[in-house]
């Protein structure tokens, strides 16, 4: 069953095509790759699933219902959250702070309520930084919750920015570029994590990534854009081979000469 | 992490003691350096802003007739000081001086305030302590229509100025098309208004009323249009700094009629900025030419050796004012057995005055702190020089 | 009602023009500094603020010494408005460097509040030194171009009636077109130019093209600043009186020029400069005429706000401004 | 001395006698020298050393309240600088609560706002207007003043207008960003104020430039309160309302959605936070902090016209919070008190003093250079000085800290699934994975 589908989703920045008639069917509770060299369109492709741009043309749906004209924080109740590629924290928020963000759409905690410390709101946020305080445990952040999120190092600032994004319950969870800057080790653990976000929290996930070793390794299937357009769509093996998108990552003459 | 909240504690600490011991001076000073009672009159008028050579007038007027009659107080075995502070023609800062002014014992009346717009709320302040306030300047009806017992003032009210201005407009330089400009002060548009409708009951036409902003240079279009409609007479309520360009800028779209305008174009400025488009320039003054009588001349002089500036309308006032005060709190001491009087006595003392020669004109305060005998004097600036040439005085 | 307005219109448009071409190279600083560091300099109004100052200084200096009476009164402005441009041009250097460039790499609103205080450092410190000297900081100069020019629009158009005008009005409208062109050749044709486009495009890709970033703008600010200083001059010869307050609104309404035409876009400012000045004396001559004495002259100023206000949020980009997309 | 220092910031007795001392010797000195400002002064001041005392929360609002309630008005009634002192007093309560609300919107929610007093001049306007007989000008039902009585009720009228206001700003100006939203609600400011300024035609509401005179004063149980040290205490109430506000929402659901898009616009839409909405209430609520202290401010000034709502006030209140800390409550309320009383107490204090050593001739100084003039020039010194050397204010703000133990002891079952195995304690130095 496709929980996420994408039909002929066209991006124009003024005169030019940043993504053209693009279309996918992921599957639920599925891994999916989305690759292509620099400039391909890919953060142009998430940017538009997350309704930070608006599609030029093409329709998205999520379940059946279609998430094109919301706004961003609606397409986050609708249960798609998303990472950034470049990391996109509250620097001055403490780590747990941020995961409480994350919260936000579910959180049932009025100001009103804030206010005069209503009995719910009080047991709503008592709940809510203890799952948050889990969540952390889960990604291994616990020991730093109280830190600002600015401190946090390279990779563990990757890692909040994703339990961040599952403090949200999404359905899909876009990643964008998740192991960019890390060593082997941290991407050996990353890659751990992903695959236990899909069978433990039952997450559909899909990822754009540079890393081929692990995109192969845990995609279940894989879209190639180049220059806007899907050039190719497949298993890992069937991308692994196809001339089209050798092509696109070396140039031209690239598969020729061998 | 501790040594930051030490760095915090100590700038904190640095900057509160950086205040504190900035104001060191202590406010006691209930006797003099000679072992005398001080008493203190306190001005209240803009020192800063685009006022300040009007407020500064008042102070310096002040400090002339405080530094005339020390010895006379002295005698007495009182010293007499005056402490001088900036109102910024801001209400919010008039409170506030008027409650510090309230505090301080020693302080038995206040000269001011310039602008009706301060004045009103900080006499309320006044009031609650009945400490005198003789205002030079403030013209609002609303400055005594109030009834505050403390509240006087020796200048003409706007509803005397603004019609008087008129019926010469009207009457004297015949005027039938009168194009009128104020600055969307309360002053200006009070004086405007006073004369706007006194000069339709006389059977003026008004082609034109327009406000313009305070601190611009540019009024060209206003100007423009007062041009466009072909009067007879431009009238301007507000002040020179405004006044000065608006003269300017109509000689220069060739305008040549006359240009009236009321007591606070009355100064060296207004000739300063407008240069010799200053010809022909007429305007209302509660306060006459000091140069008229002997008495001023020789206040002028006096004035002039004292702080090296020449007199501005309000210097006369601000010392007619203090003379006034002062006067009443001698017959308060002399009632008291020649101790210091309540405040209470001084401000009775001070409505009770009902002839006092000043320097131009006699004042006496009726029930309501208006002078009986405020006159309107009508200038007109032949050339480009300051003081103009007094024309008329008009009395009620 | 119409004939009216279109019997001033010729008188107008000379003084809308006035204003208007103060705005505009004002505009210009605003514009020239926001594209190339996206900062609002708020002090700019102060520097044009300055420039008036400086000239009125030299000028009373020139006058005192006899100086004036000797030479034609063009050759005396010249030498004024080269002085007091030399002279902000340092000053507005000097505050980017102190003031700015420590914190380039700080949070926007923090380089805005610098900014702020700049502004009114500079308001104290010129009114300090004006009432020292003169014991009262509105300071007027003796006017330069005071031959009065009678032109015949009726001429032209029976509806039209004429405008008058002080020679002054053409000194400061040739002045400013010149430096327009100056800047225009300057920023479109010199090397010094290309770099400063360059920096404003991306300043990182700049520095590694060997362009010193630091030197890039420092020469903007002391373009835009000696620009400003300049027009405060030519604001110095037309109305003949000068406080330390007049940057500020006037900084404003010329940041509302700029943005009207598309900040940082040069050309753009200069016709959102003209367009303000001129809407702003339209307002004043005719909005009472227009209302039949509802709203008048004294409302000129919420036009000039509420155009700033409309354009900000309809058009962000400006008259002649490209969008730009946020990178995510 | 460093052993001392530290042994001494660790010993709450020595510390807690240390400042019942200097309170009790402050308060006596203020009492025996009536005049002395510095007495008053050092008196304020144990409220901010109380702020770095090592006592409980509850504590120091117990200590702070009895000197803020009872210490401070006691020990400055003996004497004739009682009213003086207590106007500059609620002034200071009147801008805490003020800088509090441009926090909001400034400080938690990065909006910079450059218009803030319009909604001061909203708040005073709303009472002038109708506990005067201004109203009677437009209005033709009702009979006008009101009395003053109503003051109470319009506190919170004035709160509830000046928070539509902000939502009428906030709606066209939340389309624009960062340097533009500053601009924006600078003309905003000025386009209130001389609107405000303007309005006597075509119809008279606001009186236009004449102001608004003879403004009720409020009235309760028949008492009328007409005195400064009256206003002190509903000044001093509305200002510990506004606090408990302030700091109940800072740790609430929209204070962290504030500081989120405060930190990162894009990622926090991208989190589910509704951007329009929350920079609104932020918007509103601020604004109806500065609301509420004009219906204040016009009962006290008794008369009102729009002079007081320049453009140098909106940059005053800002000067307030940055200098405090921008996003620190205790910062924000010392930044305003620190301000106030500069401007109004020592900066006049001090020009006084220069000018009697003037007018006795110990010195000359130019009237120039006189303080009380030098307003802008020291707040545009403090500006750039903090701006560059301290831009996170006097008191920093804190983020709140969390209990591990509390966060460890879960009753409920977690709707996310159980610890990771992998979860050692060496990942979590977050130097790898």
């Amino acid at each position: 069953m496709n929980i996420l589908e994408v039909t002929g989703l066209t991006k124009k920045f003024g005169g030019l095509y940043a993504n053209t008639n693009i279309n996918m069917n992921i599957e639920k509770n599925s891994i999916t790759a989305v690759i292509g060299p620099n400039g391909a369109g890919k953060t142009t492709f998430f940017n538009m699933i997350t309704a930070v741009y608006k599609p030029t043309s093409g329709d998205i749906l999520l379940n059946g219902k279609s998430l094109v004209g919301l706004k961003p924080h609606q397409v986050t109740k609708f249960g798609i959250a998303r990472t950034f590629q470049n990391i996109r924290l509250f620097h001055d928020l403490t780590v747990l702070d941020n995961v409480l963000v994350g919260m936000h759409h579910h959180l049932k905690s009025s100001w009103v309520g804030a206010l005069f410390q209503m009995p719910r709101t009080r047991h709503a946020e008592e709940n809510a930084k203890k799952e948050a305080y889990r969540l952390l445990e889960y990604v291994g952040l616990a020991e730093l919750l109280n830190e600002s999120a600015g401190n946090l190092s390279y990779g563990a600032q990757r890692r909040l920015e994703i339990a961040r994004a599952i403090a949200a319950k999404p359905k899909v969870l876009l990643l964008d570029e998740p192991a960019a800057g890390m060593n082997p080790k941290e991407t050996k653990k990353l890659t751990d994590l992903i695959h236990d976000m899909r069978t433990k929290l039952d997450i559909t996930i899909v990822l754009i990534e540079h890393d081929m070793k692990l995109v192969m390794e845990i995609s279940d299937f894989i879209y190639v854009l180049d220059h806007g357009e899907e050039i190719a769509s497949g298993k890992p093996d069937d991308i692994r081979n196809n001339p089209r998108v050798i092509e696109a990552y070396l140039g031209k003459g690239a598969v020729a000469n061998g | 992490m501790k040594s930051k909240k030490i760095v915090s504690l100590i700038t904190t600490a640095a900057l509160a003691f950086g205040i504190i011991s900035g104001c060191s001076s202590s406010k006691d000073g209930s006797s003099g350096s000679d072992g005398k009672q001080v008493i203190k009159i306190a001005t209240q008028s803009p020192l800063s802003g685009g006022s300040a050579t009007l407020g500064e007038a008042i102070k310096l007027g002040a400090q002339m007739a405080i530094s005339d009659q020390k010895k006379a107080f002295a005698k007495k075995g009182f010293d007499l000081q005056l402490v001088p502070y900036d109102d910024q023609a801001d209400p919010k800062k008039g409170v506030s001086n008027a409650q510090q002014i309230g505090s301080d014992k020693s302080i038995l009346g206040i000269i001011g305030h310039l602008n009706s717009g301060v004045t009103i709320p900080a006499s309320e302040i006044y009031e609650k302590n009945q400490l005198a306030m003789i205002s030079p300047a403030a013209t609002a009806t609303d400055v005594t229509d109030r009834g505050l017992k403390v509240v006087n003032r020796i200048c003409a009210r706007d509803d005397f100025q603004g019609p008087a201005g008129a019926e010469f407009a009207v009457n004297t330089l015949k005027a039938k098309k009168i194009f009128i400009i104020q600055d969307k002060t309360a002053y200006g548009s009070g004086l405007a208004e006073a004369f706007r409708d006194a000069a339709k009951k006389l059977g003026a036409d008004i082609v034109g009323y327009e406000g313009i902003t305070v601190g611009e240079k540019d009024f060209n279009g206003v100007v423009g249009q007062a041009a466009s409609k072909k009067p007879d007479l431009i009238y301007f309520g507000g002040v020179y700094a405004e006044g000065g360009l608006i003269i300017k800028q109509a000689r220069d779209k060739g305008l040549d009629i006359p240009i009236m305008g009321g007591d606070a174009l009355d100064s060296s400025s207004t000739v300063q900025i407008a240069g010799d488009s200053v010809k022909n320039v007429y305007l209302s003054s509660v306060a006459g030419d000091v140069t008229k009588v002997e008495a001023g001349k020789k206040f002028a002089d006096a004035y002039k050796a004292k702080f090296n500036k020449n007199v501005e309308s309000y210097s006369s006032y601000g010392y007619d004012a203090t003379g006034i005060l002062l006067k009443a709190i001698m017959s308060a001491i002399d009632k008291n057995d020649g101790k210091l009087p309540t405040r209470e006595a001084v401000s009775q003392a001070v409505r009770t005055i009902k002839d006092y020669q000043g320097i131009i004109n006699k004042v006496g305060f009726d029930d309501k702190g208006d002078n009986k005998f405020a006159k309107v004097f009508i200038f007109k600036f032949d050339k480009a020089e300051y003081p103009a040439v007094q024309q008329k005085a008009i009395s009620k | 009602m119409l004939a009216h307005i279109i019997q001033t219109l010729p008188q107008v448009i000379v003084d809308g023009l006035t204003l208007g071409v103060v705005y505009a190279v004002v505009a210009i600083g605003y514009t020239m500094v926001y594209g190339i560091l996206e900062l609002i300099n708020f002090a700019h109004g102060e520097i044009f603020m300055s420039g008036a100052f400086i000239g009125t200084t030299v000028l009373l200096i020139l006058s005192s010494v006899g100086f004036l009476s000797s030479v034609p009164a063009i050759l005396a402005f010249i030498i004024i408005i080269v002085i007091a441009s030399i002279a902000t041009g340092f000053l507005g250097m000097g505050i980017e460097r102190v003031a700015y460039r420590p914190l380039r790499n700080a949070p926007k609103l923090i380089t805005l509040i610098t900014a702020i205080g700049v502004s009114f450092l500079l308001q104290d410190i010129v009114r300090f030194i004006a009432e020292l000297k003169t014991g009262n900081y509105i300071v007027s100069a003796p006017s330069l171009f005071n031959e009065k020019i009678h032109l015949k629009t009726s001429s032209i158009l029976p509806q039209f009636g004429d405008a008058l005008f002080k020679s002054s009005f053409l000194v400061v409208l040739i002045v400013a077109i010149i430096m327009l062109i100056v800047l225009d050749f300057f920023v479109n044709r010199t090397k010094w130019g290309m770099a400063m486009r360059a920096v404003a495009q991306d300043r990182e890709t700049a520095s590694l093209m060997s362009i010193n970033v630091n030197k890039v703008i420092s020469v903007t600010f002391f373009v835009g600043s000696a620009l400003g200083g300049a027009t405060g001059v030519l604001f110095m010869v037309q109305y003949g009186s000068i406080d330390p307050y007049i940057g500020f609104i006037l900084g404003i309404k010329a940041f509302t020029a700029a943005v009207l035409g598309g900040i940082g876009n040069i050309r753009g400012a200069m016709v959102g400069g003209l367009l303000i000045g001129l809407l702003e004396m339209f307002a004043a001559a005719n909005l009472s005429t227009i209302t039949h004495g509802a709203f008048g002259a004294e409302y000129k100023d919420i036009f000039a706000f509420a155009i700033l206000i409309a354009v900000l949020i309809f058009k962000p980009e400006g008259l002649f401004g490209k969008a730009v997309v946020e990178k995510v | 001395m460093r052993k001392l220092v530290d042994l001494f910031s660790k010993n709450k007795k020595a510390q807690l006698l240390l400042f019942i001392v200097y309170v009790a010797v402050s308060s006596l000195s203020l009492i025996l020298a009536q005049q002395s400002v510095v007495a008053f002064l050092l008196l304020l001041f144990s409220i901010l050393l109380l702020y770095f005392l090592k006592l409980s929360t509850k504590a120091k609002w117990i200590i702070g309240l009895v000197i803020v309630a009872v210490l401070i008005p006691f020990s400055a009634s003996q004497g004739q600088a009682y009213e003086s002192y207590m106007d500059v007093a609620t002034l200071v309560g009147i801008y805490c609560a003020m800088a509090l609300g441009l926090n909001i919107v400034v400080g938690f929610a990065g909006l910079l706002d450059l218009g803030f007093i319009a909604f001061f001049a909203v708040g005073a306007y709303t009472y002038g207007i109708f506990a005067s007989a201004q109203a009677s000008k437009f209005l033709h039902f009702g009979h006008f003043p009101l009395s003053g009585e109503s003051f109470w009720i319009f506190i919170l009228i004035g709160g509830i207008v000046a928070a539509i206001f902000g939502i009428l700003l906030g709606i066209p100006v939340l389309r624009v960003k960062g340097d533009y939203l500053a601009i924006v609600t600078l003309g905003f400011g000025e386009i209130i104020r001389i609107i405000f300024n303007n309005l006597d035609k075509p119809v008279n509401i606001t009186n236009g430039s004449m102001g608004i005179a003879s403004i009720a004063p409020p009235k309760i149980f028949g008492i009328v309160i007409a005195n400064a040290s009256q206003f002190y205490y509903v000044a001093l109430a509305i200002f510990l309302v506004v606090v408990y506000i302030v700091t109940r929402l800072e740790h609430s659901k929209i204070g962290r959605a504030w500081k989120a898009i405060r930190d990162n616009e894009i990622a926090g839409q991208a989190m589910g936070i509704p951007l329009v909405k929350t920079k609104l209430i932020a918007f509103a609520i601020g604004a109806s902090f500065s609301g509420m202290m004009g219906v204040v401010f016009a009962a006290k000034q008794t008369y009102i016209d729009a002079t007081s709502f320049t453009l140098l006030e909106s940059t005053t209140i800002l000067v307030m919070v940055l200098l405090g800390g921008m996003g620190s409550v205790p910062g924000v309320i010392l930044g305003a008190a620190v301000v106030t009383i500069l401007n109004l107490q020592v900066l006049t204090e001090v020009s006084n003093w220069l000018n009697q050593l003037n007018t006795n001739g110990v010195i000359s100084i130019p009237d120039a250079l006189s303080p009380a003039k030098m307003q802008r020039f020291i707040f545009g010194l403090l500006l750039i000085l903090f701006a560059l050397y301290r831009p996170k204010g006097l008191i920093p703000a804190k983020n709140q800290k969390y209990d591990v133990n509390k966060l460890k002891k879960s009753t409920t079952k977690s709707v996310f699934v159980e610890p990771q195995v992998s979860n050692d304690k060496k990942a979590s130095g977050g130097s790898e994975i």
